[in-house]
């Protein structure tokens, strides 16, 4: 058993070592595989930060207090609410507060609310949920209180925010699985051509006698080998240039706009053992399922 | 030791061998003769499974080759040193190497191997070209590499098919003797060869195949098969 | 010369039908590889067009009038604007459409504005930009007018916008460049292997005497082939799934969102020549150049 | 029609020709004899530039194949009919195909083609093996196939590589009948054998080589070159 493997790994390397342009081949395909399977990763983690930090500036429900409900009874209500299965905090903003905030967002037009005679904006209680779709019910336990004016949550755009995130995981795990498929299918060929070429070698080797494993020993020991080296290869290019790239973002205008970038250090330990299980994987597999064929008879 | 039992082999309506009864006992010498096309590679072919055969059975030692499951037929190849009429040496080793790959696959120790594949190859007189590929050699060296190998590991039967056909009359008869030789301690010999002179002088067992037909079997025979 | 032309395509067509495996293989690699440019190409396009619709909400200056300017005035300085290099429209805004506008915007809270005693806005008038590049020169040459009392413009927004689209044209074109180059690197890999499996092939047709282009001949109109069918074939694909992910949006939930997609006809009569002479041209080179090295001799 | 001019090829250390001196007439037929490894092989290739000289000149007919540039090759190719020691057919052709194929490369008309090819394959008695490809084939019917490519373009020059090697005494006589006739007709013939009998009954010129070195020369030679 021993003597096998050592032959096989012993024999996988003269074979790598021989058949340099043909290895060279198949770590090319594997490499340009996981690179792109990496960019699409990249993306699709990226675009789901993007919108989650979107989706957690529209988390909360406003609800406006009739004037005479006291300061008493209203921290009363924040109590309640906070109880409220699915209610991260709530916050009490008083009417004077209101006016600012909104002068405020207007911004340079905020000079316009000076004109008012008095202030039309009611108290309220700001509620933030820990997750979105929880605010629907949380609504429904609240409408039942007494002193509430109106309520006010962004319903349809989070519900179509909803939407749209879970398009995008669900698209993006589409996408990583065709892309998988793909990947596996480019490489299985390539492979596939790698052992048409020694057709004529695995014969001859079956007609001297040797086993199917024995065969298969270096073979599979080879594409382990190339495997681990392609996967090596294009995390090492994604690492180096996802690294580039924050650091451009960094000092870019983006900061300003708040795109956040997921670090790179999470997407490298993360996609470093999702590409060395691929690469192995589709290296050994494909260069024992090419060599079926061969193996067969 | 072989033993065809009503062996008949067809590609498509043209029959390469047709009902063939043979039986060659152990430590024998034998000469198949017989005409380009005649059905002797078939013959070959058929005994070590690389073909299957369409009707009959074939023995080789206690193994019945025609009911051998596909993973048995491994064991089979080893019990048979082959020398093919194409060498079929691998490409992409050296001669060292290929002599060596077939102690490889029955996993003789590495000593062993360093020990007895110069042996073979100072034998068949080829040491000079170990760190050679194939493509490296002449056609005559090569088909010697392919004797080495054949023998290495001590078969009880050596196949060959025009092991001489590509070599001077003078390494030719070197490669005679070690046949004999390798006879002598035991081993059954099965030799395809056109070389008349060879099998007039050594006077061994004859079988003479034509269009796939035995024609004739003579213990002490000579080359012209068709009087 | 035409016996050579129709030998070749009647070998080529031979040797397709007779290493159907080999030919399969780099159909499946050219399909793969256009597959995921022709991904790229769409999400390219589609976030292109979504950020130019979210530009064109930002290309407008908005000019503040003095209250004492009267109508006439205002007309005049509307045509005056008009003839300003890299304006596309000036819209004339009084006070009472602005308040109108402003009460719209608020939406529900607009009845905020009901308790202002007068229309605390002031006349406006609206320029369109042909291109936001040019709203900075547009905004200076109108300063110097007379009667004006502020100008506004999303300028930081528009920059913002601006940076985002051109950062995302610019990585649309490197991604689609590394994506080019991927695929070549692929399938001249695979054309390389496929030649490879043919190099004693092709070794025996020089020792009889065939020329190199004899010998290309069929190869080169083999490449050709796969080329086509491989292009054919992931144009088809894409079509199809971009057909389906276009009606499946227009009755979703993301008509509301306005989010528009580029329609599929123009996609795909554009995709197609793309495809087709990158499927060629990949296809023919790679079987050339891959054939370089066992034609030098 | 063949000169060799103090033609040496060295494989590393390895003379595999060395200052080899030699003149072949237009019309002749040679017989090239030599043990296995004596740089028979080696001559041919150097004659068809498959491998380039060390030193030395070599030409065929009008041409210095020493130093002829890459794209006229196939020119000289062209000039030669080749039998090759290892066949070298096209395994995706049929016999017809690559029988067909020395003619499509020349560009011949289909019509010609259609015509010539099986007259081709009837002198070598393959006719009924047409449309089977080479690894169809016994090793004596692959030599056959190789003879009637060579012929088939009335080459002016015919080197055969043991165009006997893989048949038996009764096809190589026809083989050799063939090749007289050929002879006949104006082409020079250089055949490389190992086959004692033949060169001994031809009584044809002789050219002996050793080790890389001509040792001998005989007008009306047999094959015994080491007295
Ligand atoms: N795979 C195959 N398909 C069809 N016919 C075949 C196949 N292999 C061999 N044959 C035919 O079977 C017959 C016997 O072939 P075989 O190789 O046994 O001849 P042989 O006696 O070894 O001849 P040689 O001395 O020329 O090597 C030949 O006519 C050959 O054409
Ligand atoms: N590519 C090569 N590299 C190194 N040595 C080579 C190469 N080709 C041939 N040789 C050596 O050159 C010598 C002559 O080889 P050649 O093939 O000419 O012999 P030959 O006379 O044809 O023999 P045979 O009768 O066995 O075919 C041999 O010793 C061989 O090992
Ligand atoms: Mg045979
Ligand atoms: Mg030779």
């Amino acid at each position: 058993m021993f003597r096998a493997s050592a032959y096989s790994v012993k024999q996988a390397c003269k074979q790598l070592i021989r058949n340099r342009n043909m290895c060279t081949a198949s770590i090319f395909s594997i490499t340009s595989m996981l690179l792109i399977l990496g960019l699409f990763f990249i993306l699709i983690v990226n675009i789901n930060l993007l919108a989650q930090t979107a989706q957690s500036q529209f988390d909360t429900i406003q609800i406006y207090l009739e004037d005479d409900v006291g300061e008493e009874a209203i921290y009363e209500m924040q109590n309640e609410m906070e109880t409220i299965y699915g209610v991260k905090e709530v916050t009490y903003i008083d009417k004077e507060e209101a006016l600012v905030i909104m002068k405020k967002r207007w911004g340079d037009n905020g000079y316009l609310l000076d004109g008012l005679e008095s202030n039309p904006f009611p108290n309220s209680l700001e509620i933030k949920v820990n997750k979105l779709e929880d605010a629907d019910a949380v609504v429904s336990r609240i409408k039942g209180m007494d002193g509430i004016e109106d309520i006010k949550y962004y319903q349809s755009v989070v519900e179509k925010l909803l939407n749209i995130t879970n398009f995008i995981q669900l698209a993006g795990m589409v996408l990583i699985v065709i892309l998988i498929i793909i990947s596996i299918v480019i490489v299985a060929n390539t492979v596939k051509l790698t052992v048409a070429a020694r057709e004529k070698e695995i014969g001859i080797m079956k007609y001297i006698g040797a086993t199917n494993w024995f065969i298969r020993g270096p073979f599979f020991v080879e594409g382990i080998i190339i495997g681990i080296i392609g996967s090596g290869v294009s995390v090492a290019i994604i690492y180096f240039f996802y690294k580039k790239i924050i650091e451009a973002f960094s000092t870019q205008a983006f900061v300003m706009f708040s795109i956040g970038l997921v670090p790179h250090e999470f997407l490298i330990n993360h996609l470093i053992w999702i590409f060395i299980s691929l690469g192995v994987g589709i290296g050994s597999l494909g260069s024992i399922l090419s060599m079926r064929k061969f193996l067969d008879t | 030791m072989i033993k065809f039992e009503n062996v008949s082999k067809l590609y498509g309506s043209n029959a390469a061998l047709s009902n063939v009864n043979l039986s060659i006992g152990k430590g024998e010498f034998v000469f198949l003769v017989g005409p380009s096309g005649a059905g002797k590679s078939t013959f070959i072919k058929l005994l070590l499974k690389e073909i299957e055969a369409t009707e009959g059975k074939i023995f080789l030692g206690d193994l019945e080759v025609t009911n051998l499951p596909n993973r048995k037929i491994p064991v089979l190849r080893r019990n048979v040193g082959i020398v093919f009429q194409d060498f079929r040496l691998l490409p992409r080793k050296t001669v060292y190497e290929n002599v060596a790959f077939a102690m490889n696959i029955i996993h003789a120790s590495p000593r062993s191997i360093r020990r007895v594949v110069p042996q073979a190859l100072s034998l068949v007189g080829i040491s000079d070209k170990a760190n050679k590929y194939p493509h490296e050699l002449s056609a005559g060296e090569q088909q010697r590499v392919a004797i080495a190998r054949s023998i290495i590991n001590n078969p009880s039967v050596l196949i060959a098919d025009e092991p001489t056909g590509n070599l001077d009359p003078d390494t030719a008869w070197e490669i005679m003797r070690l046949l004999v030789q390798i006879n002598l301690r035991g081993t059954t010999i099965v030799m395809v060869t056109h070389a008349k002179e060879i099998v007039d002088k050594m006077e061994k067992r004859v079988i003479g195949i034509e269009r796939g037909k035995i024609i004739r079997d003579d213990l002490r025979g000579a080359y012209k098969y068709h009087v």
